[in-house]
């Protein structure tokens, strides 16, 4: 059975590597090449979790080992995966959610004549993405890290004519490149201090360590963790991220890859567990990115905006949960896949209304839709109700766990982070509302499209669109199905998971699990949570719901100009790094030049400078040169005169 | 009189062939001068060989006469053929060495 | 001779005598060689200088050098010398003005420095005692010589015949002008005169001014400039073309002066006219 | 007598380097197929020098030794290690390559010019310089060394400096005098590191009595050779700067953007991707082997420098506006990584450096001839020419992508392997110093993104609007190279296994052993655990 891992991330790759090396002659069929291959690695992903379900909770761990990739002294890197029941969650989710988009994007990108590629790139992303979760060993995963972040940058850049596009991917390869010098370093810490990088005898033998190396260790992997799941300081990618294909925001950029983060800190979680102050950095950082998202998710008029400041956010629940350690790296995931459900269906229906709405994507523009995309709304409307914790929904039972966790934290850590997370649910409720209220309800504020070079965001098709009213109507079947799939996942998943344990008891022989005691009890979480809800939701329907809408944007208080321009972590990010970087290297350039050149150039000038000099005397008259030579001899003959007489 | 005499006068006339060379400009009479510097040289010759008693520096002064006739016809011959292109027998004319 | 192998230190009072004579004239010889103007000039103080050193070497008891110097040198050599002359110009006098700066300067330090040397190192060398040539004469003079050249110095001599071989050759390429294409005839010649139709007529004859009927001067234009074709073209090349025309111009000026004045009329209003 | 296997090696090229230069002038196309066929032959005995060679076995192996200059005792010593043969491999790999994309470079502008025959010399140059760089990587005598490497000098000068980018943003004239700056800068710099290396050679002579090697090595280790400290730091100081200006280390680096922007694209492959390593091969070598102590002593300022090296010519890097000036200061940044590697004296720092100088050479020859491809096209080497190609020339611009992204070091294409391995290596023994070298990997994305994002994406530009896609022979060149990347960077096992036991050789040379870890633990990998 655990011969068919490699298979897993070989449909996909071979997908990738028939359809970006194939050339034109695919341009018809390659679409369902692609998905067919992603199916395929669902199937097999699906086959071997039957096949694990079948066996006992302390065997269920299989290993596939290829060959050994870099071999140096006691270096050793081998080509092997690992599948266990944390790696079988992401295994399910990645080609579940990855063939539904790409079903999607079957219809999404109809009209594109470079949809072949855009299915080569996912297929890379799939396979990258099953590489990671499936790695054996920490370099391993790192390849799969970087070839997520590959794919991410090509999919996001994939309309390169817009210069929009092309910087966006550029920003989010770098950000993600410092969050790599964390990867890195981890891995360079591990192997000098365990003489290793696998799975397996770093995390049995983390404990042995000095809680010093530890701690640095895991501040190392959780700076790689904020690089790919977006959290501050290193978030300022994601947002620009949404330049990408829709189903690629709904796919990299909200179900799998953004999460990746989450996941290598649950499984380094014996690391952590071993070093409080770094789980304390962690939950710090997810506290932070949970409200930092949620106050960015408020003001943006762009729907995939506002739902990348939410995806952040989410994130940020789940980073705050994985850094709690065993009590919350079950929630962490379990909130995760939920996610991983309502997120995907939110940006697919996302997509499916900038798809009837001329590719317009500021909300204010939007309203009244619902009659026109029914299908539309009611599976985002379900999604929306997942995610603000509706009870009953996926977000109600893994959010309500991780706020409860956090309190359960203790002391003043815990009251600190659990009211973080509460507040952080209150304005989920109330962005999600703006977003729905926004685009379903109210009146029509629906502009012709403009012409297409002043389009700020416009996908390809807009050309044709030019200045016309939009005609809203439902996607074909293509998309709407998937949506739909995910709606049934948003709304059944949690209940499924949380239900009887279920979730737990998969996870836990992996991950661990403490039962955490929040100070006021479980009810009182939970109510006070559904009260901040109703408060979040209320102010949002007074806002949004009961008044009319502007189409151009109201100046807002300094908080909302703020969050518009993402509390000012561009502005600060160009001034101090984009400016100074150009600063340093241009002086650095003049400095190569005139200095280091300079002195090489200032002798060479100088010894010039004296032969030019000495070359008069080569004047060509052979009669100077024989005074030269006479000369010569009369100062030879000097010289031996004078030896002699010495 | 002492015949180290000889050798003065060969050094005289040597130094004098020599500044002939670095003075003039006509070809013909610089090789004018070389030849009475290789006669300077030859007199010297012929005193050492009166000095040491044996015939070598008489025979090393006919080997330079030798070399003396050879190096006179060719360089004449080379003179004529320059006069022939370039109309000219100054040695300065020939500046070609010159960048 | 005797006289001659005894003479260990010092010479003979007519040897001396001899000595001081010709020594001033072949120095002076010397000088004159580089200084004269003429090449011809030069030539003959060198061969006088030449024939001194014969002498000097008949003295020191080189009789065969002193003979071969004679012959050889003063006589072929010198004469090569007069033939190149001749071919590339008698009267070509080399200007003795000095192009090159700061030449003469240097040449003269370094002269001096050398001759100052030279006899330094003479004088410091110690050479006071002389064999001479008594003992190895005594088999015969030319005899000693032969036997020198054909055993210890065989090599040296042959390869001197080699290069006396080869300089012969070399001078042969050298000035030799293969002709490579047939000669043209008169009738091509002067087909090609017409053809390119730059000098159909033969061309002018010089000296056309009356008073100056001679092949070295050119014959004037009626502007009164010299013409350069009248002039044969190796005196051309040697620069040896007398110029007559100022003069001509000045007698022309002349001419006209004195008729003006016949005339009674200023030559200024002519002029202005 | 056993075949001399690595004399030929280098003998057919320089063979077929007078073959060519001998075609007569109409016959172009037949020297340039004679080129390639020998160049392809010297390939083919690459591939059986590494065939033959055990990895096992002894340290240098197929060796030949025959007198020479006896009175000066220099030999005619040649012996590969796993380094070299990896080298070797390189090099014979390349050659083919340089000669498929410069086929049509060196062709003469008018047609008729029969006398003047570039076409016959570009190609003879190439192979001659093939041959001097072999018989360097082969060479156990230091003189023997010496010589190659100071005679390749002539054949890069006049290939610098006789065949120039066309593409030039000034007047021809202004070219030709940029081009001959650069190619005397070039001389001049070798030359001075020649100079200082001949007489730190020379001192070698002195103090050893010869100047083999093998046996120089083998007398320090037993002791029988004492060297003052003092003398063994200036022998090893003299030999260093020549291996550093031809590696190039900060500062001695300014020649190589020079000389790389007025190149052909093809010649500045075969200076940085080929030419250079010797420098950086000649470290391990003769540096290490012949000096261990003084590399012990001087390893602190070299680390130092090389780190400086790193992060300055990326910074540089960034800064231009000149394509291939762009990739010749990423050069100067990897040099810097495969100085580090070898001078953290660890095995995984040393194997890493080593598979750095082959991955380098791929990596910089794919992104060099396909920039130089498009800037053939366009001709311009300026950045800001650009823009849009992606869309005309999907083709170039993915495979562009690819070197790139080579060049950032991405896991999965080589580089990425022997990047890591020398961060590691040095992260093992300096931490703080295999951290900050981190920081060249985010900037090597910057520098590369930034060219990709400005001449291949956005708008497309009026000019670059009818740019032609790869053609076949174009394509012919890189693909390979592509193929390459991805098979060393997933199976990097094949240079591995000849490199780690010539690296151990070496290590042992400066008697340094890798740092233990902090924990020891049993299980290695996950399957002991199953």
């Amino acid at each position: 059975m655990e011969n068919l891992i490699a298979l897993l991330v070989g449909a996909p790759l071979l997908g990738a590597a028939v359809l970006l090396c194939g050339g034109r002659r695919l341009d018809k069929a390659g679409h369902w090449l692609g998905t067919l291959l992603a199916a395929v690695s669902f199937g097999i992903g699906v086959a071997l979790f039957a096949d694990m379900l079948g066996r006992g909770a302390e065997d269920r761990t299989l290993y596939q080992h290829l060959f050994s990739w870099v071999s140096v002294g006691s270096f050793q890197a081998d080509f092997a995966f690992r599948l266990d029941q944390l790696s079988m969650t992401f295994v399910l989710l990645i080609s579940g959610v990855g063939t539904l988009i790409h079903v999607y994007s079957i219809g999404y990108m109809e009209h594109d004549e470079r949809r072949r590629r855009f299915f080569g790139y996912l297929n890379l992303f799939v396979a990258a993405m099953l590489l990671l979760v499936l790695a054996d060993n920490y370099l391993l995963l790192y390849f799969g890290w970087e070839g997520v972040g590959l794919a991410s940058y090509l999919l996001i850049g994939f309309w390169q004519h817009k210069p929009s596009a092309a910087t966006a991917a550029k920003k989010a390869f770098l950000v993600n490149r410092v969050g790599d010098i964390g990867l890195s370093i981890a891995i360079m810490l591990m192997f000098t201090t365990f003489g290793t990088f696998a799975f397996g005898p770093v995390l049995a033998n983390a404990d042995k360590a000095s809680e010093g190396t530890l701690t640095a260790i895991g501040l190392m992997l959780l700076l790689a963790a904020c690089g790919k799941s977006a959290q501050v300081p290193l978030q300022s990618w994601l947002g620009d991220a949404m330049e990408g294909p829709t189903p690629v925001s709904a796919l990299i950029h909200a179900a799998t890859m953004v999460t990746a983060g989450v996941y290598l800190i649950v499984r380094s979680g014996a690391i952590f567990n071993a070093a409080p102050d770094a789980q304390l950095v962690v939950t710090v950082v997810g506290a932070v990115t949970l409200l930092f998202g949620a106050i960015v998710g408020c003001a943006k008029d762009d729907i995939k905006k506002a739902l990348a400041g939410s995806t952040m956010s989410q994130i940020g629940y789940m980073v705050l949960a994985a850094g709690l350690g065993p009590v919350g790296y079950v929630f962490a995931i379990m909130h995760l896949v939920t996610h991983g459900f309502f997120k995907a269906g939110l940006f697919l229906g996302a997509g499916s209304v900038m798809h009837g709405m001329n590719d317009e994507v500021d909300m204010r523009k939007y309203g009244g839709l619902r009659r026109y995309m029914p299908v539309t709304f009611v599976t985002f409307g379900l999604g929306y109700l997942a995610i603000i914790g509706f009870p009953g929904l996926s977000g109600f039972f893994s959010k309500d766990k991780i706020i409860e966790a956090a309190f359960a934290k203790g002391g003043t850590e815990g009251w600190i982070l659990g009211g973080a997370a509460l507040l952080g649910a209150g304005i989920t409720a109330f962005y999600m509302t703006r977003v729905m209220l926004l685009t379903f309800f109210g009146e029509k504020r629906w502009q012709p499209a403009p012409d297409a070079d002043q389009v700020p965001s416009a996908e390809p098709a807009a050309e044709h669109r030019a200045g016309r009213m939009p005609h809203p109507h439902e996607s074909p079947k293509s998309m709407t199905i998937p949506m739909i799939v995910l709606a049934f996942g948003s709304v059944f998943a949690g209940a499924f998971f949380g239900l009887g344990d279920r979730f737990l008891n998969w996870l836990e022989p992996v991950t661990g699990y403490e039962h955490g005691n929040p100070p006021v009890g479980a009810l009182t979480v939970t109510l006070s949570t559904m009260v901040v809800l109703a408060v979040g939701v209320a102010i949002a329907w007074s806002m949004y719901g009961r008044k009319p809408v502007p189409v151009v944007a109201p100046r807002g208080s300094f908080l909302t100009r703020a969050a518009r321009r993402d509390l000012f972590q561009d502005d600060f990010n160009h001034v101090v790094l984009v400016r100074g970087g150009e600063h340093l290297t241009r002086s650095l350039v003049y400095v190569d030049h005139s200095l280091v050149d300079g002195v090489v150039n200032g002798t060479a000038a100088s010894v010039g400078g004296l032969s030019g000099r000495l070359r008069k005397l080569q004047n060509g008259y052979a009669r100077s040169y024989a005074v030269s030579m006479f000369g010569g001899t009369v100062v030879l003959i000097a010289a031996t005169l004078l030896m002699r007489a010495v | 009189m002492n015949p180290v005499n000889y050798l003065y006068l060969a050094a005289l006339l040597f130094t004098i062939g020599a500044a002939g060379v670095l003075i003039r400009r006509n070809a013909i009479v610089l090789f004018m001068c070389v030849e009475l510097m290789l006669n300077a040289c030859n007199l010297a010759f012929v005193a050492f060989s009166r000095m040491h008693g044996n015939l070598d520096g008489q025979i090393i002064a006919f080997f330079t006469m030798v070399v003396a006739a050879a190096e006179v016809v060719v360089g004449l011959a080379i003179i004529v053929s320059l006069f022939r292109t370039r109309h000219s027998a100054s040695v300065d004319d020939a500046s070609l060495m010159k960048l | 001779m005797s006289a001659l192998a005894a003479a260990a230190t010092t010479t003979s009072t007519g040897e001396a005598i001899q000595f001081w004579v010709l020594a001033v004239v072949a120095v002076i010889g010397a000088l004159c060689t580089i200084l004269m103007k003429k090449a011809v000039h030069s030539a003959l103080c060198l061969a006088g200088t030449m024939i001194v050193l014969a002498v000097f070497y008949l003295a020191n008891g080189a009789y065969f050098l002193g003979v071969v110097q004679v012959i050889v040198y003063t006589g072929a050599i010198m004469m090569l010398f007069l033939f190149v002359v001749m071919l590339v110009g008698v009267t070509a006098a080399d200007s003795l003005k000095e192009t090159i700066k700061g030449q003469r300067w240097l040449a003269a330090l370094c002269g001096l420095g050398f001759g100052i040397l030279l006899i330094a190192g003479l004088a410091n060398a110690k050479l006071t005692h002389f064999n001479g040539l008594g003992r190895v004469n005594s088999a015969g003079h030319v005899e000693g010589l032969a036997q020198l050249i054909f055993t210890r110095y065989i090599f040296a001599f042959e390869i001197t015949g080699a290069l006396l071989i080869t300089a012969a050759v070399g001078a042969m390429v050298l000035t030799h002008r293969e002709r490579t294409e047939r000669a043209a005839t008169q009738r091509e010649l002067s087909e090609k005169r017409v053809r390119e139709g730059v000098q159909v007529p033969p061309l002018p004859a010089p000296g056309v001014y009356a008073r100056h009927n001679a092949v070295d001067i050119a014959g004037l234009l009626p502007d009164g400039t010299p013409s350069e074709l009248t002039v044969n073209k190796t005196l051309r090349a040697r620069g040896q073309i007398r110029d007559v025309s100022t003069e001509a111009l000045d007698d022309l000026k002349a001419l006209e002066q004195r008729s003006a004045e016949r005339l009674g009329r200023d030559s200024r209003e002519e002029a202005s006219k | 007598m056993t075949f001399p296997l690595l004399t030929v090696t280098a003998a057919v090229p320089a063979v077929g380097a007078v073959l060519t230069a001998a075609v007569p002038a109409k016959q172009r196309t037949a020297a340039k197929w004679l080129a390639l066929l020998f160049s392809l032959a010297t390939l083919a005995l690459a591939v059986l020098v590494a065939v033959r060679f055990e990895p096992g076995g002894a340290r240098y192996q197929l060796t030949e030794s025959h007198a020479w200059i006896a009175d000066f005792g220099v030999r005619y010593e040649l012996g590969v290690d796993g380094i070299g043969v990896a080298l070797i491999a390189l090099t014979a790999l390349l050659i083919p390559f340089v000669i498929g994309a410069g086929w049509n470079d060196a062709d003469p502008l008018e047609t008729n010019s029969s006398r003047w025959r570039p076409t016959q010399g570009f190609f003879a140059l190439i192979l001659m310089v093939e041959a001097m760089v072999v018989i360097s990587f082969e060479a156990t005598d230091v003189f023997l060394f010496y010589i190659f490497f100071e005679a390749m000098l002539i054949p890069m000068y006049f290939l610098i400096g006789g065949f120039g980018d066309r593409a030039h943003a000034g007047s021809d004239e202004n070219a030709a005098a940029q081009r001959s700056y650069a190619a005397v800068k070039f001389l001049l710099y070798n030359l001075v590191g020649g100079l200082i290396m001949l007489a730190a050679v020379i001192g070698l002579y002195v103090v050893a009595g010869n100047f083999s090697l093998q046996e120089i090595a083998a007398a320090r280790a037993a002791g029988t050779l004492d060297m003052a400290t003092n003398t063994e730091r200036l022998l090893f100081l003299g030999f260093f700067f020549a291996f550093a200006v031809k590696a190039p280390l900060w500062p001695l680096h300014t020649w190589l953007p020079n000389a790389m922007g007025e190149a052909t694209a093809p010649v500045a492959v075969l200076i940085t991707a080929v030419v250079d390593k010797v420098g950086t091969f000649a470290m391990l070598r003769f540096c290490l082997g012949l000096f261990p102590e003084a590399s012990k002593w001087a390893t602190p300022v070299i680390l130092v420098l090389a780190l400086i090296s790193i992060v300055y010519g990326a910074l540089l890097a960034v800064g231009q506006r000149d394509i291939k000036r762009l990739v010749a200061y990423a050069s100067i940044s990897h040099f810097g990584f495969i100085i580090l590697g070898i001078f953290a004296m660890t095995s995984q720092g040393q194997s890493g450096a080593t598979l750095y100088m082959v991955n380098h050479g791929i990596s910089t020859a794919a992104l060099m001839l396909v920039a130089g491809f498009l800037i053939s096209r366009r001709g311009s080497r300026l950045i800001a020419d650009y823009g849009g190609v992606q869309k005309v020339a999907p083709v170039l611009a993915g495979t562009f992508l690819i070197g790139g992204l080579a060049t950032l070091s991405l896991p999965g294409l080589a580089p990425f392997v022997s990047e890591f391995l020398v961060l590691v290596g040095t992260f093992a023994r300096y931490p703080v110093l295999g951290a900050i070298a981190t920081i060249g990997i985010v900037l090597a994305a910057l520098y590369t993104l930034v060219l990709y994002q400005r001449t291949m994406t956005g708008p497309v530009k009026e000019e670059v609007r009818t740019l032609p896609d790869l053609r076949p022979r174009e394509l012919l060149v890189v693909a390979p190279l592509i193929a390459l990347l991805i098979g060393l960077g997933v199976y990097p096992k094949v240079l591995t296994d000849i490199v780690n036991p010539a690296v151990q050789h070496t290590l042992s040379d400066v008697k340094k052993t890798d740092p233990k870890p902090e924990v020891a633990v049993e299980a290695k990998n996950g399957e002991a655990v199953k």
